[in-house]
């Protein structure tokens, strides 16, 4: 197994040590009113502010600038956090990010058909993917690369849609990861199905169904809300609201900050800022808690950005605008965990010079792995169509094989076809 | 040995109430499948015996119950899903077509959703719009599905044991107009395969192909033919995807001419797959054109002109003149 | 014209006259906190209680008893009833319960394939129908008789599809009244393009979309959410929660109070006691004028009981006790409208007895009409398929018609079917 | 005469900006095809001109789109509905098939839903799973709906045209794989009817029929034959309902010869209904059954292997030896 892929399935949510590393700076000690405890259902309903007034609030651990802010609500889901772990949280962003730029690359090089790039949603990713437990369900969008990470799937799988060669290259069984799905929203019910299945089973996990802002639009997203809530299924709708649903703003979507949709199917919504690793591990370990008790699904809106094009294809200065990119560069989720394990010391030189290398050695064996990745067999075609067979599949797979042997076989057989006359 | 002679509805109930005692991982999930049995009382009783959480009255929502449905099969279940009625899958079939069609292929091989949904379908029973559609060529064009139907009793009980069985998903298309039929059911019998065609009925002249509730007005043209001098072969598809066309090719072997049947549209029906493969595999036996006999191009009708818009005795015995004809 | 659709053509929003009719006995006369006025966009949201706190209050201006109560928030939509608009109204509820009775008899007789009975829904139906302006266009399920009825529907034509001669018998075009909508939630779709249209067209009317609380659950109804609010469109999704879709009970598509919906989709959503005709009607025209004043959609989930079975198919004593039944029988909207118009002494034993009579009236039209309705010409099948024609239809209706007069013509012609060969 | 020579896809492009140009009523509609003009730039620049009530983007949901394009047509507009892709059509199919196409005969004729829906389909473009499908099949069976699907840029100019003037639903298939083929539009013809087919090669030996895409293919597949000899005659069918059958049976009565390329899976799909009816037709005419050459049965393949499932010129060839070895 690769150094990389074996060190991503180290546990993170035990905390491995004693010492309490993601200390505050902020002093104030009482919760800040109207937002209560999160594990209260009545109470943690409409928390992050009121509707329509302006911007509302979001659950924040960590200030852009890299400071700890405290909050009563969330502050002891990190409490046992070392300093290992937040620069393992730290590895996993740097990660992630240098093999999405790994795939932009072997994709502008034509190894790869179409990519869409994760950047600046690292930190919304790693959070919430570290928040699982090994035995927890992911059903991922088209674009969780770092989640992918988390729940230690190689990365090198996640390539083999985009080149082209398979759906899907992963067994969605070995990780509790499953495909990802193309088709907006559709997943959010298979999470539902399963997480149904959990809480039948008696199970002790739970289920993550990641989601665009976007896709809080389609039909199937409702549906998926009305039976988790209907059923107590312990699912957790993780929505990256990155801005934008390829060219169109969330105000395309919906006219009210997206969290407080929950509130009207009866479970918790909570936005939270979705570039501070921190706060997205320690709502979704809330929200996971809740669902593995009981207490059924809740709503994460990690408040986020896009920070390049929809994918590959896209050209997003069509649409929006440079200083739009720019003012939130200045909340990048790396950075700013850097510097909070900067100042805290927990992490000097030698630590990022070697995570470089990882990066390096990472993209490197990424670059490899693609370029010599085979293109399937023709009769790959004719493949896992069904479970149990299909006479007409079976038909055709030998009607093709016929007329593929005809062309080897110069000069031609008059007979091809190699039907049954 | 165990023979009842049971209803088709009630063959289909008991053959629930077998898969649900037989594995844990079967639930049955629609809406009002439960307290109500289903507004056909299909599934009349199986809550009370095996309790809500394997027969599972759902929201209103047919997306949300194949898409969580899939979920569960994800999970190891083996859902059973109740459509309503024909004309209300549609909010479904993008989960059917796009989902459950297509993820055993999309992760090559590596997970499989036995699904089945059942689907009571046609016509003849007077019922309002939406209530007695034909949807089955929507869902054989697509691969990655099974699409089967019954035609008695018996087949009601067994295919749908098989079909639970099966590791793909399964559309399990019911003749609603033929729920009250009585047949025998030997629910010790051992089953022949779920996508053979069956021979119902011997003859030499022509060959009628009929699936669903048209397997019983094929056999009533043929007696009427019969009292004509007519001998028609009859056959039972029992499944629209895969076809067992070399029933059929066997069949039109011996009688040279073939005529579809099925309440459908014609237009893109499953008439128009059977003409064109049959004709391809035996066009030096044909002595006529396959002729299609089926719906027309236009929405089902107001209850009361349907029975000139179902394919009736008078209609399939003028097309066997047709053909015979030629 | 008949005598009952002449009569439902007279406008009742004008006030007739400039005596208050709807006299109010309670005497408090602050609002009730948390409630608000109904204008204001952010206050009106969430009115109605507080989630999860036991059953939300509803608008009621009319006790079951038939005692107004005041109301500070939506009095004034009924301040200037006349006696004679609530004797119309009275009027209304009773001819459209006997026009359903009289449905429920012809099927048992055989004259209708199947009924859905509005029993017990009379006073939303003829409350929110009431509210509409001629130019508001409505887009109803299955069994809004009574909204019919307002619209100047004639009763007669909506028998024709449960007869089976039609799938929808009357022109929508006519009395701004869609035809029926049996596939659940699709016709809220329908209504918010065409308020979108009645927005861009710059009109002074809005629409309204009934539906039941079981379409709640579709994503089609959740669509519809999404679109009236993003793009503002004049719209009142009108919701009958008569507790039942067939025979779930409204907790199988929701652990929380319907109207609570609304919020999260950014518009407001009230809660008003279902079988009080004069908060059905204060409701639906405060969230009407709002529409129509630009402030976009709203939901109103009229909190009422379906009292008969499903359709004339349905068998309820399978789901549901007799006592539930007996309950809301108590709450008649009819019986509750009488009560206060006695007591105010607004309608005498000549009025009912006339009344009486006049339903009576139109109970025997139905059943003629009914009894003479045409079977469809088999050729109809081949009719409005194509508003411009399709050689295929062309064709089938061509070989049917060969078809049909092959039987006509004994002895049978060998050359049927008629087909170019 | 104004004869431009352009992309298909701009054609289209041309084509949209006549008709909101001509007709207030007319509005364009989707996700993405707006400010981006949408992912193909079909749409490009029409916002600008037209405002964004003309030109909406809407909510990432297809059965709104449709649903909400179903009322504004109820209200006096002609809507013109952008599908992203094929592949993501099937979320409005419910809205398509029980609402958009029976709404005219619902009303028994007193309502009109003229809504054309534009769908970008067919595969070879390399993309990923749900970009490449051809699902023409599952709307031309739904009587009430009309499907074409234009070749080229003329046809798409013009057919578009005509599609938005008809007052009934068009499902439009673009072949998104030809929207960069560039051809000559006359602005200012009288154009054909929109459902007729088109010769465009005569020839003696056989006929090849297709549509959208593969009429590309059909004729570079005849010229491939001519170099050996042989006559090939190629029909551009244009519509695939209604079907020109009139034209295609013309043809097959002088070659005695047919065969069907399509993208779409073979079963079920177009080329069964076109053999069916032309076998009918034909029947002393045809030297050899109709053949067909589509895709297979299986999910639209990995953009690595889709060069073997779509038919190419190999295999429209393949078929024409076993259609002249009869
Ligand atoms: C049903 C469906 N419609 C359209 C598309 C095309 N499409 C792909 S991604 C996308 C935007 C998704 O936006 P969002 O949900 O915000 O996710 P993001 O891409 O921003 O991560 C669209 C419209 C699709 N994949 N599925
Ligand atoms: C899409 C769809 N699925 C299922 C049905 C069958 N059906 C008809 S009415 C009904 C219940 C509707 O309940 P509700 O929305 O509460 O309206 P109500 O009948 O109580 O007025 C169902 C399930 C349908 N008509 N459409
Ligand atoms: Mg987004
Ligand atoms: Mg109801």
């Amino acid at each position: 197994m690769t150094v990389e892929s074996t060190a991503a399935r180290t546990p993170r949510s035990a905390g491995s040590g004693s010492k309490r590393a993601a200390k505050t700076v902020s002093a104030k000690k009482d919760s800040a009113p109207g937002r209560g405890t999160p594990r209260g259902k009545s109470t943690a309903r409409g928390k992050g502010g009121a509707a329509g007034s302006g911007e509302p609030e979001l659950v924040q651990l960590l200030t852009p600038e890299g400071v700890r802010v405290e909050n009563a609500a969330y502050d002891s889901y990190v409490a046992d956090l070392t300093p290992d772990d937040l620069r393992a949280l730290y590895r996993d962003m740097v990660i992630t990010r240098r093999f999405d730029a790994e795939a932009v690359t072997l994709q502008r090089q034509g190894e790869l058909g179409l990519w869409p790039s994760l950047l600046g949603q690292e930190a919304a990713q790693v959070g919430s993917g570290r928040a699982t437990r090994e035995s927890d369900h992911v059903f991922p969008t088209y674009r969780e690369h770092g989640v992918a990470w988390c729940k230690g799937v190689d990365p090198t799988l996640l390539l083999g849609m985009f080149r082209g060669v398979n759906n899907g290259g992963w067994d969605p069984n070995t990780n509790g990861f499953q495909l990802y799905t193309i088709v907006i929203g559709s997943q959010t019910l298979h999470a539902t199905g399963y997480a149904m299945g959990v809480a039948y089973d008696g199970a002790d996990s739970a289920v993550v169904a990641y989601l665009g802002d976007g896709a809080t639009s389609q039909g199937d997203v409702a549906e998926a809300f009305t039976f988790s809530a209907v059923y107590n299924a312990p699912v957790v709708f993780f929505c990256q609201n990155n801005q934008w649903a390829i060219s169109e703003p969330t105000e395309k979507q919906s006219r009210v900050p997206l969290y407080q949709r929950a509130q009207g199917y009866g479970f918790p919504g909570v936005r939270v800022d979705g570039n501070d690793v921190l706060a997205c591990l320690a709502v979704t370990k809330w929200a996971l808690e809740r669902a593995r008790a009981g207490e059924g699904p809740a709503l994460i809106e990690a408040f986020t950005y896009r920070m390049g094009a929809h994918t590959t294809s896209d050209d997003p200065t069509r649409y929006r605008r440079d200083e739009e990119r720019e003012a939130w560069e200045a909340k990048d989720p790396i950075k700013r965990l850097r510097a909070f394990l900067e100042s805290e010391g927990h992490a000097d030189e030698g630590f990022f010079a070697e995570l470089e290398a990882e990066s390096e050695t990472l993209g490197k064996r990424v670059r490899d792995v693609v370029r010599t990745m085979p293109d399937p067999d023709a009769m790959s075609i004719f493949e896992n169509v069904y479970a149990d067979g299909h006479a007409l599949v079976d038909e055709e797979r030998a009607e093709f094989a016929a007329y593929e042997a005809s062309f080897a076989d110069e000069p031609v057989n008059a007979a091809t076809g190699g039907e049954a006359k | 040995m165990t023979v009842k002679k049971l209803p088709l509805a009630k063959a289909i109930n008991e053959s629930l109430r077998t898969a649900l005692d037989a594995d844990p991982k079967v639930v049955v999930m629609g809406e009002d499948v439960g307290k109500l049995g289903g507004v056909f009382r299909v599934t009349d009783g199986l809550q009370k015996d095996f309790g809500e959480n394997r027969v599972i009255d759902t929201p209103l929502a047919e997306s949300g119950i194949v898409g969580t449905a899939i979920g569960l099969a994800l999970r190891g279940y083996r859902p059973v899903v109740e459509i309503q009625f024909d004309g209300f899958v549609f909010p479904a079939y993008d989960q059917i077509v796009t989902q459950l069609a297509k993820m055993h292929a999309r992760a090559l091989g590596k997970i499989k959703v036995p699904v089945v949904i059942r689907i009571p379908y046609g016509g003849g029973i007077g019922a309002v719009e939406h209530h007695s559609e034909s949807p089955e060529a929507l869902f054989a064009h697509v691969a990655g599905l099974k699409v089967v139907s019954p035609s008695n009793s018996s087949d009601a009980y067994w295919m749908l044991q098989q079909a639970i069985q099966s590791d793909d998903p399964v559309i399990f298309f019911e003749p609603k107009r033929r729920y009250w039929d009585k047949g025998e059911v030997n629910t010790d019998a051992i089953p022949g395969p779920l996508h053979t065609a069956r021979t119902v009925r011997e003859g030499t002249d022509a060959t009628l192909v009929a699936y669903g509730p048209m397997v019983k007005t094929c056999l009533e043209a043929a007696a009427a033919a019969a009292d004509e001098g007519r001998s028609l072969e009859v056959l039972d598809l029992r499944s629209v995807s895969p076809i067992d066309f070399d029933s059929v090719q066997a069949s039109v072997e011996r009688t040279g001419r073939l005529i579809v049947v099925h309440e459908a549209p014609v237009f893109f029906g499953s008439g128009a797959e059977i003409a064109a493969r049959i004709t391809e595999r035996c066009f030096y036996h044909l002595e006529a054109p396959v002729l299609r006999v089926g719906g027309f191009h236009s929405p089902y009708p107001p209850a009361r002109v349907e029975e000139d818009y179902l394919p009736g005795l008078d209609r399939v015995l003028d097309a066997v003149d047709r053909s015979l004809a030629y």
